[in-house]
Formats: C-alpha cells, structure tokens, sequence
C-alpha cells in the first residue's frame, strides 16, 4: 500500500512530476512512468504525422486511374512505409504505452510500473527501432508491403527490407517488455481493498493487452529475423526453390499480426470503458460480462489468424475451422458494443468532446465489426479479400475505433495529464469534423471494393476514379480534423485554465489525486470503491 | 459498501498470506539425484535412438524430453514451491505453442486430402 | 477495359449468384443491427441527456438481456457460418468434366495455355455455360488470379498447383485482376476473360491453334529430354511405364499410394526420389532447371493424353509395377 | 531475516540499504514481481524459439526422409555430449543458487564458475562441431554440396539447424556472460541471504537454456538415427 508522508502543496506553480525535476537529462533518464508516458507521447504523434503524410501521398496518387503524383514504385514504397509506421510505430503503442503508462500505477494506487527501469529501456528500443525505420526510408524506403510475403520480400524485393527488419525487431521488444511491466504491476501492486473486479476496465484492458502482446510479439521477431536471414544467406526456410513454403511464413506471420491487430482495439475498448460512464454519469452496463468480453478477445484472438488465408492455397479444411473461430470471437465484440450502448440508458448524459469521440468509437468500430463478419465467411472472403473492402474494414476498426478512442483518451485525461482544461467547443468541432471526414474516406472503399478495386494499385480501371476522388476528398477532411488537436491542445499547455482535480465528475483512483499528479502518485492513500461508483459521491 | 481506507499501516497485510519461497533449502543430494535421472534419460534417449521403432523413435524421444523438461522445471527452478501463478505463467508458453502448431497442422496435414465432394 | 461504371457488379458465373445472395442478406442483417444500435443510441442520448428531468432509477437485473445479446449473435453467427460452409466446400471442389485450361503467372503478366496448343498473354478465352478449371502455378512470387464478375479469386503459388473453377453464365468481357501484391507492375498484371458462345470458341480455337497442341509439344519435349529412352515401351531400361497414368494410383516403395496428379508428375519431374514407385530403383536423375513451368504442363497434358494399352496385354505392363 | 510482516523501521532500513525499491512495500512483494516478471519473459522465449521449433515440426512432415537422411549426417555423440554438458551446468547453478542463500560465498562463487565453465565447453564443442560441418560442404548459402535425391531437403534441415542451434548458442553465450560477472559480484561480497533474486533469475533463465536445448538435441540429432 501506498505509505504517504502528506506534504502540503507549497510554492505558486503547484509541485508535480511536471516540474519536479527540471533539465532535459531528468526526462531522457526519468524513471517516473508518467514522464515515460509523455516521452511516449511525443514519439507516436511524431510517427502518426509520419504516417499521414505517407496516406497523403496514397490519396493524392489515388486522384487520377493512371496515377496523379508519384510513380510506381514510389506508391508502392509510400504505402509500405504507410502501413509499418502506422501498425508498429502508432497504433500499437499509442494507448497501451502512453495512456496505460500515466494511469495503469494511478488507476490501481500503486506508486510506478513494477519496473521502471525496464520501462525507459522500452522507450529507448521505440525510439531506437523507430531510427531504423526512418533511416529505411531515406536510403530509399521499403516496396514489399507491411506483411513482407515471401518469396517477394526475401527473393524478389531489392529495396532494403533488413533495415526496416531489424527496426520493426526492436520496437517489437520495446512492446513486449511494456507488456511484461504491466502484467507484474496487475497482479502484484494493487493496493489493498483492490480486488480484481474492483479494477477499472482500463485496467483489464491494459491486463489483456499485455497477455497478447507478451504471446504474439516474440512470433513476429522470430519470423522476421528468418526473412533477414533467407535474404542474407539467400537460402532459408521459405524458399519454394529448396521446397520451403511461403504458406508457413503466412501462418507465423499472421499467428502474430491477427493478435496484434486486438493489441491495437482491446486499449481503445478500455478507455472508451470509461469515458462513456463518465459523461453517462451511470455504472457501467454489466461489469462482468465487460470484463470476460475483454479476456475472451484477447485469449480467442490467437485463433483466428487463418482468415487472411482463405484464398492463399490454404487446404478446404483450415479454412473452415478459421472460419467458424472467427466467427466466435466477433461474440465478445458485439457483446461490448451493447454494453455501451445500454449504459447510456437512464444516465445524465452530457456531449463533452471526450463523449464525442466515445460515441464515435462505438458507432464506427461497430460498422468495422460487423464488415469483419462478412469476411470471416470464406465463401464472401473469397470475392472481397484483397479489394478496398478489406481496407475498408481495418480502417474503420483502426482509425474508427483505435485512433478516435485514443483521441478521446487524450482529451478525457488531459486535465489530469497537464492540469489545464482545453477549449470545448473547438475540440466538439474537430471530433464531429473527424466523424465526418471519416466516413467521407472509407465508405466509398467499401463499394470500391465490392467493385473489386484490388488493393496496393497504383494504377486502376478507369470505371474506380469516382469513388476514388470522392475517398481522396474526405482524406483532405480527415487530415485536418487531426491537425486542429495538435493547436488547441497545444494552446491549452500555456493558455488554458487550471482544471481541479477531477472535472468530469469522473470516479477512480487518478481522479482522487491532484491533476497533475505528484511524482509520488498520491498525497495521501486513495479510497478504493465499487469500479464506476456513480450512484455515490466522489470521495 | 463502505469505503475500506486502511490507516496508514506499519505492516500491511497482503491479502493471501503465503510462505517466503526464499526460505525454503532442499537439501543437495536432491539436486545431484535430479541430475543423475537427467543423464540418466539422456543416455536411455540415445540408445532408444539406435533401434529402428519406426515412428516410436519420435514419440519415445519426444516424450523423454518431456520428462527432462519437468524435471528441470520442478526442481532446479523450485515450481514445486511457487504459487499457482508462476506455475500457470511457465505453462502458457507451451501452451501457446502448441495453439501455433496444432492449428497449423490443420492446414499442412489437410493439403492433400481431396476436397469434400458435396 | 474501359467500362462505365455500374454499381451492381455483373453476375456472370454459376455460384456467383449464390453468393450475392449470401452477400444481400449480410449486409441487409448487418445494416438493420446497425441501424438498431444507432437509433438507440440516439434515443438515448436524447431522452436522457443532462438537465432532462426524467426517471433514473436502475434495475439492477442485467443478466438476462446480457445473455439474449450473447446467444442470439452466436445463433445468427452458426447460421450464417453454415451457409457459407455450403457455398464455400462448392467453390472448392470443381466438378469432375472440368475442361483444365493451365495458367503460368509471370511478374506482372498471366500465361494462358490452352490443351489446344493456343496460346495467350494477360486474356482467357472460355465458351460459355462450360465448367473451366484453370490449374495455376507461377515462376516466381505469389500472384492472385480474380475476376470480380465470376466472384472467384485464387493466390497462385511458385512451387505449387492451386486451382480454381468456375461456368461462365454471361457472355461478354470481364476484368481481370491480379491482387497479391507482386512487385512493380501489380497494379498493371490486368486482363481480361472474354466469354464467348460455344462455335465462336470453335473457330476461335481453330484461328489460333497455329501451334502443335499442347499434348503434341508435350510429346516432343518427352522425346528431345530423352523421357523416352527409359519410360518408352521398346526402352531396355527397368522403368515405370507412363502410359494412361494420370489419375491412376500408383504404389510407393514406401508401402503408400498416391494418386498420379499434375502434383506428383510434377515432383516425379523435378524430385524423382522423393516418391520412388514400388519394385523400382531410384535411378531417375532431376531434371530441375532443364525444364521450364511451361515444359512440365507441356509435359502433363501429353501424360493426359496417353490411353493405358488394351487391357488384354500382359498383367505387368496394365499397371506399370511388378 | 524474510520475516513476513517487517515493521515499518524494518522497510526503511532495507531501503536505505538499496534492497527495496520505492514501488515496492515488502521484500516478499519485490520478489514476486521479479520472479514473475522473469517467468513472464521466459514464457515470451520459450515462443520465440516455438516458431523455430513449429517450422522444423511443418518442413520434417513435408520432407520425413530427407530430414532422417540430413540427421544422420550431424555428430551425435557430440550432441550427446553437449547435452549432459549443460545438464550438469544446470544442476551446478542451481546448487550456487542455494549456496548463496546459506551465505556458503566460497562453494557459490566455485559452482557458478563451474555454470560458465561447462557453457563455454558447449560453446566451444559446438565450434568443433561447425568446423567439421564447414569442411563437409554442409553449410548452406556458404558450401553446401550435396547430391541425391534428397539434396533440397538436407539443405532444408541444415538451414534449419543452423538457426537454431544459432540463436541457441547466442543465449547460451549470453548466459555465460552474466553467470560469470555474476561470479565476479559473488567473491566480492555484493550477494547474500538478504540479497539473491539477481542469482535466482538467471538460473531461471539457465535453466530454460537448458530445457530449449533437452527438444533441439532429439529433434536434430537423433532422427532416423536406426536408418
């Protein structure tokens, strides 16, 4: 349990972690999760707006059937870069490593992660694996793809795939390691009085993330080191020349990348969790069932990964087993999006940005669930795999429900990151301009892909262009619904008004402490109640 | 339900009491007899090696590595002693890979099967 | 290649309207429980939304409603499974009087060998109402071989025959894509499958059937790489006799049986002694890189097109093992 | 002195002594978090080197006879040998790890020398072993020369066995390392009763070197060895 010596809030600027210690060398040696936390921070809105210039680029291309602005190669290289900065650089780490660093201590009265210096080495291996990537790019980018198939990737691809290899390497133990802290703080600095189901679901989200980011990343280090290796030694075990089959290097690849695409949507579930019974101002609509739907993606997400295989030669039989784990692990999904949705019933709901972006959450990774269903069915998977439509779906889980979550995060716990509220109504703007431009850029993919618009071309049959220029469109829309955060949360840091303590009305544990908090976490120990106590007073 | 805000405790009590594995000293003709089954297994995998058992070799050998495994598991890495969650934590590895290649096995080993007639 | 665009997708291949109907009725579910959560949510936020006065007070029994939106997905979710399970085991399995036309996939172009001899780059001329198998392989990384109208698509594999088939029901011209991402010209490794009525396939067939048939070439090339000196009926070599044996079993040294497919003529090709025939010496050197994919279908349409010798011919020669 | 519920005067002197860390309330609660932390990593191991065990188990049932034919041409009784090797490293950590607790400082540094010792014998044998592979042409992507019918397959194993026995040998080479600056901290005093969880980590992690290597050993050197 937290022993708290209670020293008083001394000097005008309130002391904090913020300012307890000043220089640029305290931050780049901080042991203080929450300093991690903002260090993380810094990095993946730095790889996001990396990423976006790279779909830029792909939207821009994407004006004109022959190609508006780059040539070939230069599409294929952009949305390769694309897809590995966004998958490994952004959305993974975004909510686990930023959000789940600051409050995962706060939220269960813990003082910091079980080990803080393993914490700032997985900062040190993102930023550095991220180094690799970059320096990837400028020696001339990378053309295989995100998924690096073989024997494309390991025979056929002369662009320096080993570099972008060995970054994505080292950011994956980056990703493990957080992945291991959380695990041990769960299950061993819980104060006392915080049982298991008293957590938040912020926290059993951070718990089953880290058990498939602890399983599924060692597969991916392991399978891309074998690429690295057939393309050093030109001769390996995916080979189809020495009988090797590139269908094991899909199998391993994908036994990672299926877990990992629920790394990146079991965070944005947590907090979504908790933004909506907050500005519900109601308990959260069936705990448990929350809890088990949580643990249930993560553990039955491990075998599902043969749906992005129906039509890779994959034998009858596999395909169907995939087909029907599939299915069953869409259950845990659509249970949450219920329970969502019945938690605004009989609550005092109010329309906060924060809320904003929840709401959109919901709405958006439900539209992307429910085309997900259409695909685990390998008689429709066998016309759409492959097209827009497959885009489609993961943008609308990804960047409909993974980013906008991650947004609302930001903006539901930047009082209590920074201490400064920022300006609602430009905030209620950008998250309802997002919402739009959203569903101006993907929808139209999903038609294209029902066309049977294959996806990664450059060049496509004139009868796409319409659909084409109308997604192009609300790209531009998107693309500035994400730049006007940067301003107004920016101008909040200096101008903004001091938020107090908790300003949502919200309940748990960081809200019992002063925003921002101590380097200490809390003044004095926290009150331990029933999680989303909002029928009582908070404490 | 009360609010439980303990006061500020001298000692704490964890919620599950449990024994300190630290303390806990097996005595050294323990190891050395653990030790002795392992090379002891090592040589009976080698010489079961030898004779053609057809696809027993494998199953014979695998097994015995099994066995090795938990030998070493138990004993030399005190599992005997630790709590249920270290216990679970050392089985997950395995499990998972045996998730990776059962599943597998459904797809290479129903390649050459001929595709269901209806 | 210039179609205009029409939003319905031409349907013009015997599943595919079995799939579109899998596929209105996905989307109409889909769109009707989405529609449902929206205009709950709405209501929701409307009726309870802050500074409303209205009744809040909870019933705390949740379980049962939590467990009708539990089973009830799951119910719809077998349902659907099942259907597709259906269509999916038909797609897979192509009816036995399948006319195979063969298919070598090149970085960023498709190979089209007809068993006519006729050859053609990035087209696919079918008759129309005929059941088509295409046996694909290709020389170098994964390509995809879809035709959106047909709702058929099949990664086409270096090393490996996949297949896929399917009965044209339209006639007309349909794209043709490629969509495994295969290098530079991916976007580029287009064509199209031109569907044509049965005489008009005749005397396309007859136009372009220049060349000996693929069978012929198959057998010059049995000759030229000295097949014949061993496998030839007055050949002095103890070797298996070829004639008539696709499709036969054929029993392994090993004690297993096989049955002799495009697959396992391809490896006897490259890997003579991974599968060596009962009674036999594994004496038949690899022809690895002396025959190009071109070849070897050259090679298995001319196997095809052999007849097992009358069966009053002595017992040893019927089924080529002692 | 691992009384269960030490009095606060108790924790503060174990902080100022460095053996708490400020997140921690008990040296109890500090242990168990490191052993599970390690445990954890050692689960996220035993799935890094699953991958390579799953491709072996995918290319042995696509090739049966060319993975018997390319075992048959690896140096068994090396393997053997290599394999009590680390067996006994194994026990002799373990033993250092208990010497450690009964403040025995003299018996732990010897037995943890021992540990590092006997790793680099199974070092070194396996550069034996890598030498004579390399003059019989059974390096793939260097030499490999093999005719017959089962040339890609050899060639297959041999990719595969170099992988693995690669990464292996990395960690166990890792594993030396600590283990002897390990010994080094232990003659100097630096570990006792109070102070052994670094020890019993790394035996941890010895040991699942060695379990690692108790599957590579049947896997690699013992198929179709009654050919």
């Amino acid at each position: 349990m937290a022993t708290i010596d209670a020293d008083t809030v001394t000097d005008a600027v309130p002391r904090s972690f913020l300012n307890a210690e000043a220089g640029l060398g305290s931050w780049l040696t901080t042991h203080d999760h929450k300093r991690i936390a903002i260090l993380y921070s810094i990095g993946i809105t730095f790889f996001f707006f990396l990423g976006g210039i790279a779909a830029t680029l792909i939207r821009l291309n994407l004006l004109k059937p022959s190609g508006a602005l780059l040539n070939t190669e230069t599409y294929n290289k952009a949305f390769t870069f694309h897809g590995v900065v966004m998958v490994w650089f952004f959305l993974i780490p975004s909510i686990p490593a930023t959000l789940g660093n600051f409050l995962l201590p706060l939220m269960i009265g813990a003082r910091d992660v079980a080990f803080p210096k393993l914490n700032l080495v997985s900062w040190y291996l993102y930023v550095t694996g991220g180094l690799f990537t970059i320096c990837a790019l400028l020696m001339g980018g990378v053309d295989t793809g995100w998924t690096f198939y073989t024997p494309f990737s390991t025979m056929f691809s002369n662009s320096n795939v080993f570099l972008v290899i060995v970054g994505v390497f080292v950011t994956g133990f980056s990703t493990i390691f957080t992945g291991l802290n959380f695990i041990v703080t769960i299950h061993n600095l819980r104060m006392p009085g915080m049982s298991w189901f008293k957590l938040p679901l912020f926290v059993w989200a951070m718990y089953a993330v880290s058990l498939v980011m602890v399983l599924a990343t060692p597969v991916l280090a392991m399978t891309l080191a074998l690429i690295g290796l057939e393309r050093g030694l030109g001769v390996g075990v995916f080979d189809p020349a020495l009988g090797g089959d590139p269908l094991l290097f899909q199998h391993l690849f994908w036994f990672y990348s299926h877990p990992a695409v629920y790394i990146m949507i079991l965070p944005a579930m947590g907090v979504a969790s908790e933004i909506i019974p907050c500005f519900a101002q109601r308990d959260i609509f069936g705990y448990r069932f929350m809890v088990y739907a949580m643990v249930a993606i993560a553990v039955i997400g491990f075998l599902v990964w043969g749906h992005h295989m129906f039509v890779a030669g994959m034998s009858v039989y596999a395909g169907l087993v995939f087909s029907i784990l599939s299915f069953l692990v869409a259950v845990p999904s659509a249970i949450k999006v219920f329970n969502w949705t019945a938690t605004l019933h009989k609550g005092t709901i109010s329309f906060e940005a924060p809320m904003l972006y929840a709401l959109g959450f919901v709405g958006l990774f439900m539209l992307g669930g429910m085309t997900g269903l259409m695909l685990a069915a390998p008689a429709l998977d066998v016309p759409l795999h492959d097209t827009y439509f497959v885009i489609a779906h993961f943008h609308y889980v990804m960047v409909g429900g993974s980013v906008m979550a991650y947004l609302g995060g930001i903006h539901y716990w930047w009082p209590k990151i920074t201490g400064k509220l920022y300006s609602e109504p430009l905030a209620k703007f950008s998250a309802i301009l997002m919402f739009c431009g959203f569903n101006l850029t993907f929808f139209p993919q999903y038609v294209l892909g029902y066309e049977g618009m294959p996806r990664r071309y450059a060049h496509y049959a004139p009868q796409f262009q319409v659909l084409n220029v109308l997604s192009s469109a609300g790209a531009s829309i998107l693309a500035i619904s994400y730049l006007l955060p940067l301003f107004y949360l920016g101008w909040s840091l200096f101008r903004g008004t001091v938020a107090g303590d908790n300003p949502w009305n919200a309940r748990g544990l960081e809200w019992q402490t002063t925003s921002p908090p101590p380097e200490k976490n809390f003044y004095k120990p926290p009150v331990v109640q029933q999680a989303y106590a909002y029928d009582r007073p908070a404490p | 339900m009360t609010a439980t805000s303990p006061p500020s405790p001298p000692a704490h009590a964890r919620e599950h009491e449990h024994k300190d594995p630290g303390a806990h000293i097996t005595p050294v003709r323990h190891y050395l007899a653990v030790l002795a089954t392992l090379l002891a297994l090592l040589s009976l995998s080698a010489i079961s090696a030898l004779f053609s058992l057809g696809y027993w070799n494998t199953i014979v050998n695998l097994a015995i590595s099994v066995i090795k495994t938990l030998l070493v598991m138990l004993f030399f890495m005190h599992e005997t002693e630790a709590r249920a969650l270290t216990r679970t934590t050392s089985a997950l590895g395995f499990i998972w890979l045996a998730i990776l290649i059962g599943i597998m096995l459904t797809d290479f080993l129903a390649r050459s099967l001929v595709p269901p007639p209806w | 290649m210039n179609g205009r665009f029409h939003l319905l997708l031409p349907s013009a291949s015997s599943l595919s309207g079995r799939i579109d109907a899998l596929w209105w009725t996905m989307v109409c579910l889909c769109g009707a429980v989405a529609i449902g959560v929206f205009v709950v949510m709405w209501a929701f936020c409307i009726r309870y939304r802050k500074g409303r006065q209205i009744d809040r007070t909870l019933s705390h029994s949740t379980t049962p409603i939590e467990l009708t939106w539990t089973l009830a997905p799951l119910v719809i979710f077998v349902g659907v499974f099942g259907w597709s399970l259906f269509l999916y085991a038909r797609e897979e399995s192509p009816p036995k009087d399948a006319q195979t036309i063969y298919v070598v996939a090149k970085q960023w172009m498709w190979k089209v060998q007809h068993p006519g001899g006729q050859r053609e780059i990035n087209q696919l001329h079918v008759p129309l109402d005929v059941s088509i198998r295409l046996t694909m392989t290709s020389q170098d990384v994964i390509h995809s071989f879809y035709v959106p109208a047909f709702r058929v698509k099949q990664d086409v594999l270096p090393g490996r025959y996949t297949q896929l088939w399917f009965a044209a029901t339209q006639l007309g011209t349909f794209p043709l894509f490629c969509t495994q991402y295969c290098g530079l010209d991916h976007s580029r490794m287009g064509g199209q499958v031109i569907v044509m009525r049965p005489q008009d396939y005749a005397s396309w067939l007859r136009d372009n059937g220049g060349s000996a048939t693929l069978a012929a070439h198959g057998a010059a090339l049995f000759r030229s790489l000295g097949c014949s000196g061993c496998h030839g009926t007055e050949a002095s070599v103890h070797a298996p006799d070829l004639d008539g044996i696709y499709g036969r079993r054929v029993y392994l040294a090993d004690g297993s049986d096989v049955t002799a497919d495009d697959a396992y003529i391809r490896d006897s090709i490259l890997l003579p002694d991974k599968q060596v025939v009962a009674g036999y010496a594994p004496i038949m050197p690899s022809f690895q890189g002396q025959v190009n994919e071109d070849g070897l279908l050259a090679l298995i349409a001319y196997l095809k097109s052999t007849r097992a010798p009358p069966v009053n011919a002595t017992e040893s020669t019927q089924n080529g093992h002692h | 002195m691992n009384a269960m519920n030490a009095s606060v005067s108790e924790i503060e002197s174990l902080r100022e002594r460095g053996l708490l860390e400020k997140q921690f309330d008990d040296p109890v609660q500090q242990r168990e978090a490191a052993t599970l932390g390690m445990w954890v990593f050692l689960s996220t191991e035993i799935v890094f080197f699953g991958v390579l065990f799953a491709s072996y188990a995918i290319c042995r049932i696509l090739y049966p006879q060319g993975f018997a034919a390319a075992s048959r041409e690896t140096d068994m009784l090396m393997g053997t040998i290599e394999t009590a090797v680390l067996l006994t490293s194994s026990s002799l950590i373990a033993l250092g790890v208990r010497a450690i607790k009964l403040e025995q400082r003299k018996t732990a540094v010897w037995l943890l020398a021992g540990t590092a010792a006997l790793g680099t014998t199974f070092l070194v044998m396996h550069g034996f072993e890598y030498y004579r592979e390399y003059t019989e042409q059974l390096i793939p992507g260097l030499n490999f020369a093999r005719g017959g019918p089962y040339a890609r397959a050899i060639e297959l194993f041999f990719c595969l066995y170099y992988f693995i026995t690669g990464f292996h040998s990395l960690h166990v080479l890792a594993g030396v390392c600590v283990i002897a600056g390990l010994a080094l901290r232990v003659a100097r005093g630096s570990f006792g009763s109070e102070r052994f969880t670094t020890l019993e980590l790394t035996a941890l992690y010895w040991h699942l070197v060695d379990i690692v290597w108790i599957f590579v050993y049947p896997l690699l050197y013992l198929v179709g060895r009654s050919g």
